[in-house]
């Protein structure tokens, strides 16, 4: 990967672009701690990311390539867990809401893994409505959504702009946001032996 | 012919057919099993060899028999599912895997209660003892095999096919006795011979066999009964008949 | 963080409950190996009594093992333990809890399934006692020390075999020395020391088996 | 066909070779719970002998039964399986090339591994012919009913003890008379019998699994 | 699943659309003889697809949400496996050839778990090179490509139905493609308790 020189600040929606397999999956993994930079380094808030490691987890959300979403859990159960990891008290009233706001009304004591591609990861997007965390970070968070939802999504990824949020993610979609999303383009790919 | 496979197909059919048969297996396994009981136990003469530990053949062989048959019985269910995937067929294997198990543990269990007193030691690897064994081990698996599926079809399915996997057991607990020779003595009831027992003896045995079949069917009519309502608790004529 | 120890532990319940009567399948698959043996070796009751203890030792503990392949597998494909890594919960304890549900699921049933194997294989009564105490404690042992390996091998597609084989060595000593008790208590011998030991290895492993098992779950996510 | 086999049969072989030394596994298995044995019971050689024939068969079978778990597994989840199943080609005829390939990666070195474990055992020389044949013979017969179970057990998240219980009993009977041969060898009694046996129950498995396989992975994949 | 007539010829496309878990997956799944129908029966060329079903499937190229692509093979040791599958004969220049045409030219010999998800992607979507087949069923191909993928799949969804062939495929992205494509609406779905 070439230099790469990125601020993300509250309020800003960044955009990562790349063809496929020119490392928008691996930066990711990079910003959320996960992988370490071979070179560079991360800072956040203006402290080195490996020192503030469990500080910065606390104001993240991130959603991945796999949903994160367990296929004997209900939707319901899958969403109480991950309010727990998240260290917030949710009660009844709150997971249903969230579920209905991305509907999934009436699929709440559903098992997940009797539900669509689709559905599954409607179960991982309504951690959005439900954790609520200044930074986001989202990997092509538009698959398998169908139209009503990657406009949810995008109206949603909006209004947590507009509360001072922030948000990284990748996609492949044409992307109906405004000017003010930065776009950063990640190099093309070359075979290698 | 055919319309009557079809028909016996129907739950809702089948529901009503299974309401009307089984009072009479009802009252057929009460009257056998009582007069075979009092029969044996009280009537019939004591062993020259083993004096009265042999009455334990009246549960004993009517409980090995039953392992045996039904498991065949959810065999020919499992293909009819699977050829002509009738769901009855289906719910029959389902609601027969339990029993199937039961009697099989009964007849090891009085098997191994007869041991004590006749061979001295209530479990040896002989060849028939340890086919029944193993033929308990198939039920078990069987049934958590359908456990081990959310998915209902799915699992009837794959139950289907283990079932025909797992009849390669039976001809051989059937014809160990033959094949090894061992401890265990070969059957009593054979469609060529008259048994070598005195009919005092053989009778009420015969009795408490057919009398265990009387009680296996109607108990499968009962629990097929709650198991199609079950199964079928969506469907328009069980809500309608819940009401 | 009490509170998200709890929740998982109580998800880890929940997935058992909805996957049926699983916790039995450890049980039976340690009755039908110990069935296997008098078949394959001999059924004379005075051989399987001497071979008893061990027997029933090896087979709990290969049927803990079979076990634990699955334990973070289900989790890594669908992208929890992702999320538990990137969860500012500590990862140690939250695998602690899965590891107590795991043990609670297959160890606990299977000392107390013990002494029913036990008198089947002729085992003296005198050495039942002990043998469900000293299983009691060593299956902590194995869940702990079988969960690290589990984690280090979730990643690779075939983790069953190599995870025995990571493992095993470390199972050795818990084995030597419960297996020790059973047969001392049947000889009239002292339980006390070994069963002492068992514990000292179950304090070690719960105070360090967390960390190695939420570093090796690091590497395996992160690679 | 029979290229589609073949290619079928080098994939796996290809998949194996990427994985590294991964065939060594059940070896590495099979020797590590035969070292349990004398930990957890006894050392004694004449102890040792008595039960070396059983515990080689009992070990070898475990070895199989734990690597046949991933036999499908990958497949299924990447969805080459259903690929199979979408070709042209018969599925049984695949099924079995897949099957052979797991064969020759698990049952021919464990069969080839036996006479070392058997000398350490102290099991007498006369009996390690036998013992080869019986396992070379046996062990095809556990490849393909374990496939069955696979298959079966293939899409559900814990397969691993779910894959024992069901399989187990069907092996019981290779088990009886594949100890029994050796038992028959050490002893001076006639192996012909047992081994003929193992020969029927190999070609009946050879026969009938291939298309009991090829309809439990039609059910486990498509519901 | 409502009631559905579905007639797929020669030189077609059709499309399936519907939210999410309204049964698209469901629906490709019984065209390929996967799933039976709960009711209703399905024809090819006349005869019923049960007593047909090998003659079929010797017609059919499916691509689903797996994609069938093995980790630890290479791209070409994946491709040469799918052709064995569909009985054709194939040489390393054709493999290669198919490989360079979905873009990973360089990356033949790199075992596919190594690539990123568009390119484990691509490599499924090569068999539409290298396997000539009359009928294409894809569920959700555009799945994880990028810009320039997605262009190319559409050119060549074009050329397959300009050269006689027919599509049945999903997906929830806008499709560039001209009017002649039948759209088949599935139906909302409602929550179940
Ligand atoms: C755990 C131990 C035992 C098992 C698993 C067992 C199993 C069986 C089975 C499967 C049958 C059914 C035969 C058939 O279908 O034709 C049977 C029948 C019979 N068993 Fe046992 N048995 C056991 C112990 C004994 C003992 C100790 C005795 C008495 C000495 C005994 C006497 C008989 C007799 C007389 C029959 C009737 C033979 C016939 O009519 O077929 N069994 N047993
Ligand atoms: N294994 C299953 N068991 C029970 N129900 C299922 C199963 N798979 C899917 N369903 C149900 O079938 C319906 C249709 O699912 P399907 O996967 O066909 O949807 P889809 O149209 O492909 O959706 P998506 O756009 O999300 O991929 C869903 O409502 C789901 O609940
Ligand atoms: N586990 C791995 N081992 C080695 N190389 C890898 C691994 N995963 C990814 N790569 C390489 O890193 C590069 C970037 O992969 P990454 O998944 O980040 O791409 P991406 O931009 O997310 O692509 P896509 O749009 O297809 O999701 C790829 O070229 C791939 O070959
Ligand atoms: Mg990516
Ligand atoms: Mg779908």
């Amino acid at each position: 990967m070439e230099d790469l020189d990125l601020v993300v600040e509250d309020g800003e929606i960044l955009r990562i672009e790349g063809p496929n397999g020119s490392g928008k999956t691996s930066l990711l993994k990079i910003l959320t701690g996960q992988l370490s930079p071979t070179s560079g380094q991360l800072e956040w808030h203006g402290r080195s990311l490996t020192k503030a490691l469990r500080d910065y987890l606390e104001t993240l959300l991130f959603i991945g390539h796999a949903p994160g979403v367990t296929a004997s859990l209900t939707a319901k159960e899958n969403l109480g867990w991950s309010a727990a990891l998240a260290d917030i008290r949710v009660d009844d009233d709150a997971v249903e809401h969230a579920l209905a706001n991305v509907g999934l009304y009436g699929f709440e004591d559903v098992t997940a893994g009797q539900l669509s591609a689709g559905q599954q990861r409607r179960i991982a997007l309504a951690r959005l409505e439900l954790i609520p965390r200044p930074l986001w970070i989202l990997d092509e968070p538009f698959t398998a959504l169908d139209r009503a939802g990657v406009g949810w999504l995008q109206e949603r990824i909006l209004a947590h702009r507009a509360a001072g949020g922030a948000i990284v993610l990748t996609t492949h979609h044409e992307f109906a946001l405004d000017e003010r999303v930065r776009t950063v383009q990640l190099g093309v790919v070359h075979g290698c032996a | 012919m055919w319309k009557f496979i079809h028909k016996l197909g129907s739950p809702k059919w089948c529901y009503q057919l299974c309401g009307r048969l089984q009072p009479w297996f009802w009252i057929a396994a009460t009257t056998l099993l009582v007069v075979g009981a009092v029969w044996s136990l009280a009537f019939s003469p004591p062993d020259y060899q083993m004096g009265d530990s042999y009455r334990i053949i009246y549960v004993h062989v009517p409980a090995a028999i039953l392992a045996q048959s039904v498991f065949v019985a959810m065999t020919l269910a499992s293909v009819v599912f699977l050829v002509w995937k009738i769901k009855l067929a289906d719910m029959a294997a389902s609601v027969m895997a339990p029993f199937g198990a039961a009697m099989t543990f009964l007849g090891l269990f009085s098997g191994a209660l007869w041991g004590i007193p006749t061979w001295g030691t209530w479990w040896t690897w002989d060849a028939r003892l340890t086919s029944m064994l193993i033929q308990l081990f198939i039920y078990i698996g069987i049934i958590a095999l359908r456990g081990a599926f959310a998915n209902t079809g799915q699992g009837a399915k794959a139950v289907a096919v283990l079932t025909l996997v797992g009849v390669v057991n039976i001809p051989i607990i059937k014809y160990s006795v033959y094949w090894w020779n061992t401890l265990h003595q070969p059957a009593t009831f054979t469609l060529t011979e008259r048994p070598a027992m005195p009919a005092s003896m053989w009778v009420p045995l015969l009795i408490m066999v057919l009398g265990f079949y009387c009680f296996f069917i109607a108990l499968t009519l009962y629990r097929l009964r709650s198991e199609i309502l079950k199964r079928e608790s969506r469907t328009r004529w069980v809500q309608e008949f819940m009401m | 963080m009490m509170s998200a120890c709890a929740v998982q532990f109580k998800r880890e319940l929940s997935i058992a409950r909805r996957r049926g009567s699983e916790w039995i399948n450890p049980l039976l698959f340690q009755s039908l190996v110990i069935v296997l043996f008098p078949l394959g070796i001999s059924p004379r009751p005075d051989l399987l009594a001497t071979i008893a203890p061990g027997l029933l030792w090896v087979t709990a503990l290969l049927a803990m093992l079979l076990s634990l392949d699955a334990l973070f597998r289900g989790d890594f494909a669908d992208g929890s333990l992702e999320q538990m890594l990137l969860s500012s919960q500590p990862l140690a304890a939250l695998c602690l809890a899965k590891t107590f549900a795991h043990w609670l699921l297959t160890g606990l049933p299977l000392a107390l399934l013990a002494p029913v194997l036990g008198l089947l294989l002729s085992l003296p009564v005198t050495g039942i006692a002990t043998l469900v105490t000293a299983l009691l404690l060593g299956s902590v042992t194995f869940s702990l020390l079988g969960a690290i390996g589990a984690a280090l091998t979730v990643s690779l597609p075939r983790g069953g075999v190599l995870l025995s084989l990571l493992i095993l060595p470390f199972y050795i000593p818990v084995l030597i020395f419960g297996a020790g008790a059973v047969t001392a208590a049947i000889s009239g011998g002292s339980v006390a020391a070994p069963l002492a030991l068992l514990g000292a290895m179950l304090a070690l492993a719960l105070a360090s088996a967390p960390f190695a098992i939420a570093s090796a779950l690091r590497i395996s996510v992160n690679g």
